[in-house]
């Protein structure tokens, strides 16, 4: 029954700018191309939508009925809404609930939503999606947890990473590797992906892209990459090698490309080896762990790194490693195996044949 | 269009049951030339008219495409519209919490000064009835708005 | 000695230390539906606007049998889609027709009108055009606020303003144990007159009020069906003035602290 | 007793009934009716091993119609919910904590293995493979290649040479530029430099941009030199020798050339060189702002574009051609034909004010591609 004079209750914010005061707040928070803001601010102008590229598709458009003056109202809505948050962000010193409040402040700003919906999220451009603020690290985990999370632990449990490798994961950061050195080839690769030989001959990067709040001035990253699928003849089974071996990264919330401009050789814990699978073994995996390390602590080099017969779940107990994300891709044999091994002084390929009882 | 034979079809075999003339082997089509050469009576011709007006066959009009602005736009209204019926659903959750514990509060106190007429307020009331001459609110007033002539 | 008693029961002024008054939240119901906000008939005509755009082509063949006169009436009403052409540029792009509906387009369907609206109309006339009365009343004009027809989309209050020109909802003493709805029952016909058709909702009173002096005063929500409220005599009642209120109005005219205390039980429509 | 003899007459009761309803005919009906003799021969369903049981590979532990029992470790599930071994070793039937409600059969690999398997542990795997030492055999299974890639291999090959070839040509075009520009390169830092760019050229073309182009196939050197010298075990003073000549090598080509928006080499133009070039380019397209009304004027426009992919990015060059060389010319009354012209070129356009079709004769000069 009582429903009415909510809107008029509150005066004082109405007329309070929140969002479109650009004098202290970051320039992510806003549409870059002035045309598109102006389109979605002020309504549509008269040659068509700005977003749809062609003259003669613009022509064909026609928006709903009412839509711009609904939007405006609603917009002023959101917006008093937002002030009366931001005037409680000020008030607030407890920094879980700050977060939130920023958040909340922000979330429904349609310029925000249009700048992460239409945009490339995984090569983010800082200006435009700025994982900085919590607001874009919000919308970017739930993406994330839309189809990426999923596809990711559907990968990892089918082809049995986990619990082969480490007992299991709870996923916390997105990682995302590729090729660029190899083949000058520029895609993120799918987890579970089976790559030729000659695309992954040279070491690959990563993408860390952490959605929870960490402090990237001190927080350390440890990648691995390890192969449960080396033969194993004396105890006819297999054994886990190490492949790649990365430590003490540090990462940014945007800048978080780990390539060899982030580190050097006192990162690397061993050199990377090419996957070259033996033939007729069928298919190996190559699982890509990231660890968070406890209290900021640095990982010393071990000395005796057993790289051929390592033993994961050992490392990361006795290094208090958490894991926060993984990735993987296979590899089989192919005919550019033996020009890869030769590359890294390999011994050639052994050839399997399958016991038959 | 098939969907639509079908359900006459139907129609017409349930018509047989209950004792009506048509014949079940007729397969009727709106939009064909019916008038003598089918031997289609008006009952029948009613029977495909109104199945046809259930019917989404060719009465769908086009997807609605949104442009990006205007895919934002829709979901800012949605949003905010959501938020408003939010902010009246809270604030008269909290109005009713009030009346409820005032009522509470009333008749605690009712009952520590005068137990006679807690009693009576307490009293249940089963069977009262909904006063007739209560009305629904309209969209525009009666002629005559209020009725004052009042005799008991 | 009876009438005497009732007479000195309603003011909260003369009641004794500790004594039990009753009060009624006299409330009239909305008329006509609430007022639409600026947000809700923008959205409803943003909503019906989509709706419209992705309604079903309208079967018009159903309402109109064919070859009917009206069917010729409606059918020459229409305006019919634009239809494709061979070799002809479109620039809102290519006619796409179904039942000679534009199926990119809402559909407008316009109604052939039953009786013109000219010339007078007789209420004798079944078919004269219907005109809406006007959600605003005389009453509103005027500003009379002791009118019943004041602002037919809100909720009224009865308040009464006592000899000491101090504005409240009516209260009265009770003074024996007929129970408290009987009392502001009784109480109310003594100040406005027998013609009045009320029905309350609960014995139960729905807030209380502890005053200074150690009186508690209870409230009872009631309703008025019909009928008139018409001040009595004030000599007898000490009630000298009356008016029908809404919730905002309540809130200027009354005391903050009685505000305070009777707030929630007012409805904002 | 009384019991009994209650029991009875109701069965007699029953059996009363029953012959009241019975039918007798003048003759006796041959067989039962069409349900019956609808019985079929049993499946031999049910369990051909046992707990405990050793199987081989293939061989079926149990038939079943549906899954009363799920396959669980090393076993595999037929069409017909068969269950079948998949490695050699123990039968085990057992319930699982993670799937309550389901009956399992697993084959564990040892006798003295439980199963399940513990959820969080690694699952315990036998790699099944022998290294084929006949010399004979080896040659056989080295030479094999699955069907699949056997079918495509030449077309794979044909296509590998013909993309190595354009590789050569197009460092020979590199090489051209270079020696243009004379930059002193000796003969292997000629070929750095050749690798360098064709890299460069393929990452640009992936889309990375300016900066991780150029980083990636520095990088790919630097990564394949390292590769060499470990594989020679070259010193490495030997190494650092290699990686410097590599980043001298792609320093100098990043600053003595670029890349333009068509992916061809050209001479690097400063910020400011581009700068005066578009500003200038701009300035003669400026007589052309109202369009262009004949072929002289298309072709002095399509001139002034013709050196635009080296200073302009590739949008601003389409933007700037499409602003200037319009496929259509707009309306205007210089080109709207009249009746008398013989060479005209009729459109037909919907008037949606009029709600009619309007018949616009437009020059041939109007058209780009008629001029």
């Amino acid at each position: 029954m009582l429903r009415r004079r909510i809107h008029t209750a509150r005066p004082l914010l109405e007329n309070a700018k929140v969002w479109s005061d650009f004098s202290n707040r970051p320039k992510s928070f806003g549409i870059k191309s002035k045309l598109l803001k102006q389109a979605l601010l002020e309504g549509t102008p008269k040659y068509g939508p700005p977003s749809i590229k062609r003259r003669s598709n613009r022509l064909k458009y026609a928006s709903p009925e009412h839509m711009d003056d609904m939007f405006k109202i609603s917009n002023n809505f959101l917006e008093s809404k937002a002030a009366e948050t931001y005037a409680e962000i000020e008030k607030t010193k407890d920094k879980a609930k700050l977060n939130q409040l920023l958040i909340k402040a922000e979330l429904f700003n349609p310029e925000v939503q249009y700048n992460f919906q239409f945009n490339e999220k995984i090569d983010n451009n800082p200006e435009i999606i700025d994982f900085d603020q919590p607001v874009y690290r919000h919308l970017g985990r739930k993406h994330w947890e839309s189809y990426g999370q999923m596809l990711l632990m559907q990968r990892l449990e089918t082809l049995h990473v986990i619990p082969d490798t480490l007992p299991t994961l709870e996923p916390k950061a997105e990682i995302n590797i590729k090729f660029p050195y190899s083949s000058g080839l520029n895609k993120w690769i799918e987890p579970g992906e089976v790559l030729s030989s000659n695309t992954t001959y040279l070491p690959p990067v990563f993408k860390i892209q952490e959605y929870d709040t960490v402090d990237p001035e001190k927080q350390l990253y440890t990648i691995l990459i390890v192969n449960p699928d080396v033969p194993d003849l004396e105890n006819d089974t297999f054994k886990t090698s190490l492949a790649y071996g990365l430590t003490n990264l540090k990462v940014s919330y945007n800048d978080n490309m780990v390539d060899s401009r982030k580190f050097d050789d006192s990162n690397v814990l061993t050199e990377y080896v090419a996957p070259t699978p033996d033939k007729n073994i069928g298919k190996q995996r190559y699982c890509v762990w990231v660890f968070r390390h406890a209290n900021d602590k640095k990982l010393a080099k071990p000395s005796d790194l057993d790289t051929d017969n390592f033993n994961i779940r050992a490392f990361v107990e006795e290094n208090g490693l958490t894991p926060i994300g993984a990735h993987v891709w296979r590899s089989e044999w192919d005919s550019n195996v033996n020009i890869i091994r030769e590359k890294y002084g390999l011994d050639p390929v052994r050839i399997f044949d399958k016991v038959r009882d | 269009m098939s969907f639509l034979v079908q359900n006459s079809v139907a129609a017409c075999r349930v018509r047989n049951v209950s004792g009506s003339v048509v014949n079940a082997s007729i397969i009727f089509t709106r939009g064909k030339r019916t008038k003598n050469n089918s031997g289609l009576s008006a009952t029948e011709q009613r029977v495909i008219t109104q199945l046809s007006v259930m019917s989404a066959s060719r009465k769908q009009p086009k997807l609605l495409k949104l442009c990006r602005e205007d895919l934002i736009k829709h979901q800012t209204i949605q949003r905010s519209w959501a938020l408003y019926q939010q902010d009246l659903r809270n604030k008269r959750e909290l109005q009713l919490k009030q009346q409820y514990e005032n009522i509470k509060l009333a008749m605690d106190t009712l009952k520590n000064t005068s137990p006679e007429l807690y009693e009576i307020a307490n009293k249940s009331e089963e069977g009262r009835k909904f006063p007739l001459e209560m009305k629904i609110p309209s969209d525009f007033p009666a002629k005559k708005i209020w009725h004052y002539t009042f005799r008991k | 000695m009876l009438t005497f008693r009732r007479g000195m029961a309603t003011t909260a002024k003369k009641a004794a230390d500790g004594a039990i008054l009753s009060s009624i939240v006299l409330s009239r119901n909305p008329i006509v539906t609430p007022d639409l906000t600026e947000m809700e008939s923008n959205y409803y005509k943003y909503q019906s606007g989509l709706e419209r755009r992705l309604m079903w082509t309208f079967p018009d063949y159903f309402y109109f049998k064919k070859g009917t006169l009206s069917q010729n009436k409606f059918a020459n009403l229409q305006k019919g889609p634009i239809s494709k052409l061979p070799g002809v540029w479109f620039p809102k792009g290519l006619p796409d027709i179904k039942q000679s509906r534009e199926r990119s387009q809402k559909q407008n369907v316009l109604l052939p009108k039953g009786a013109s609206n000219e010339g007078p109309s007789k209420e004798e006339d079944l078919s004269r055009p219907v005109v809406p009365n006007s959600r605003i009343t005389e009453a509103d004009k005027k500003g009379d606020i002791s009118s019943i027809e004041r602002k037919l989309s809100r909720t009224l209050y009865l308040l009464v303003k006592n000899k000491g020109g101090k504005w409240t909802f009516p209260k009265f003493e009770v003074s024996d144990n007929s129970g408290l709805h009987i009392r502001v029952e009784t109480g109310l016909r003594e100040i406005g007159g027998e013609e009045i058709n009320t029905w309350t909702v609960s014995r139960t009173p729905a807030a209380v009020m502890n005053h200074k002096n150690g009186s508690n005063e209870f409230f009872i929500k009631s309703h008025i069906l019909g009928g008139k409220f018409e001040l009595q005599d004030p000599s007898k009642t000490l009630v000298t003035d009356f008016a029908w209120l809404t919730k905002e109005e309540i809130k200027d005219l009354v005391d903050k602290s009685y505000y305070k205390g009777t707030e929630f039980m007012l409805s904002e429509i | 007793m009384l019991l009994l003899d209650n029991l009875k007459s109701s069965l007699v009761k029953k059996n009363a009934c029953s012959i009241l309803t019975q039918v007798r005919n003048s003759t006796k009906r041959a067989s039962g009716s069409r349900t019956n003799m609808k019985d079929s021969p049993g499946k031999r369903l049910g369990p051909k091993k046992y707990d405990g049981q050793e199987v081989k590979v293939g061989q079926i532990i149990m038939r079943q119609r549906g899954t009363k029992f799920f396959p669980g470790e090393n076993v595999g599930i037929g069409k017909d919910h068969t269950i079948f071994a998949k490695e050699h070793g123990v039968v085990r039937y057992y319930l699982d904590p993670f799937h309550p409600g389901r009956k399992f059969i697993g084959v564990s690999l040892k006798r003295e293995l439980p199963l399940p398997t513990p959820h969080f542990n690694p699952r315990v795997r036998r790699f099944g493979h022998r290294l084929i030492t006949d010399t004979q055999e080896l040659k056989i299974e080295e030479e094999n290649i699955p069907r699949k890639q056997r079918l495509v291999k030449d077309q794979i090959i044909k296509e590998l040479n013909e993309r190595e070839s354009a590789r050569d040509a197009k460092k020979m075009e590199h090489k051209k530029v270079i020696e243009q520009l004379k930059l002193e390169l000796n003969e292997s830092q000629m070929d750095l430099a050749l690798n360098y760019l064709l890299r460069y050229r393929t990452c640009l073309r992936n889309g990375f941009n300016l900066q991780d182009s150029q980083f990636n196939a520095q990088q790919y050197l630097k990564l394949e030199s390292i590769l060499s010298s470990k594989k020679n075990s070259l010193s490495k003073e030997d190494l650092d020798a290699n990686l410097k000549s590599i980043e001298l090598v792609s320093s100098l080509l990043n600053k003595n050339v670029e890349f333009n928006n068509k992916f061809d080499l050209i001479k690097l133009l400063s910020a400011e060189e581009k700068q005066a070039l578009k500003n200038q380019l701009l300035e003669s397209l400026g007589k052309y702002k109202n369009g262009i009304n004949n072929k002289e004027e298309k072709d002095t426009v399509m001139k002034l574009f013709s050196n635009a992919c080296d200073f302009l990015t590739l949008s601003e060059e389409v933007h700037l051609r499409r602003q200037y060389l319009k496929s259509v010319q707009p309306e205007n009354p210089s080109n709207i034909a009249t009746k008398s012209d013989k060479k005209v070129i009729i459109t037909r356009r919907f008037n949606y004010e009029k709600h009619r079709v309007d018949t616009i004769p437009r020059i041939k000069n109007s058209f780009l591609k008629r001029m």
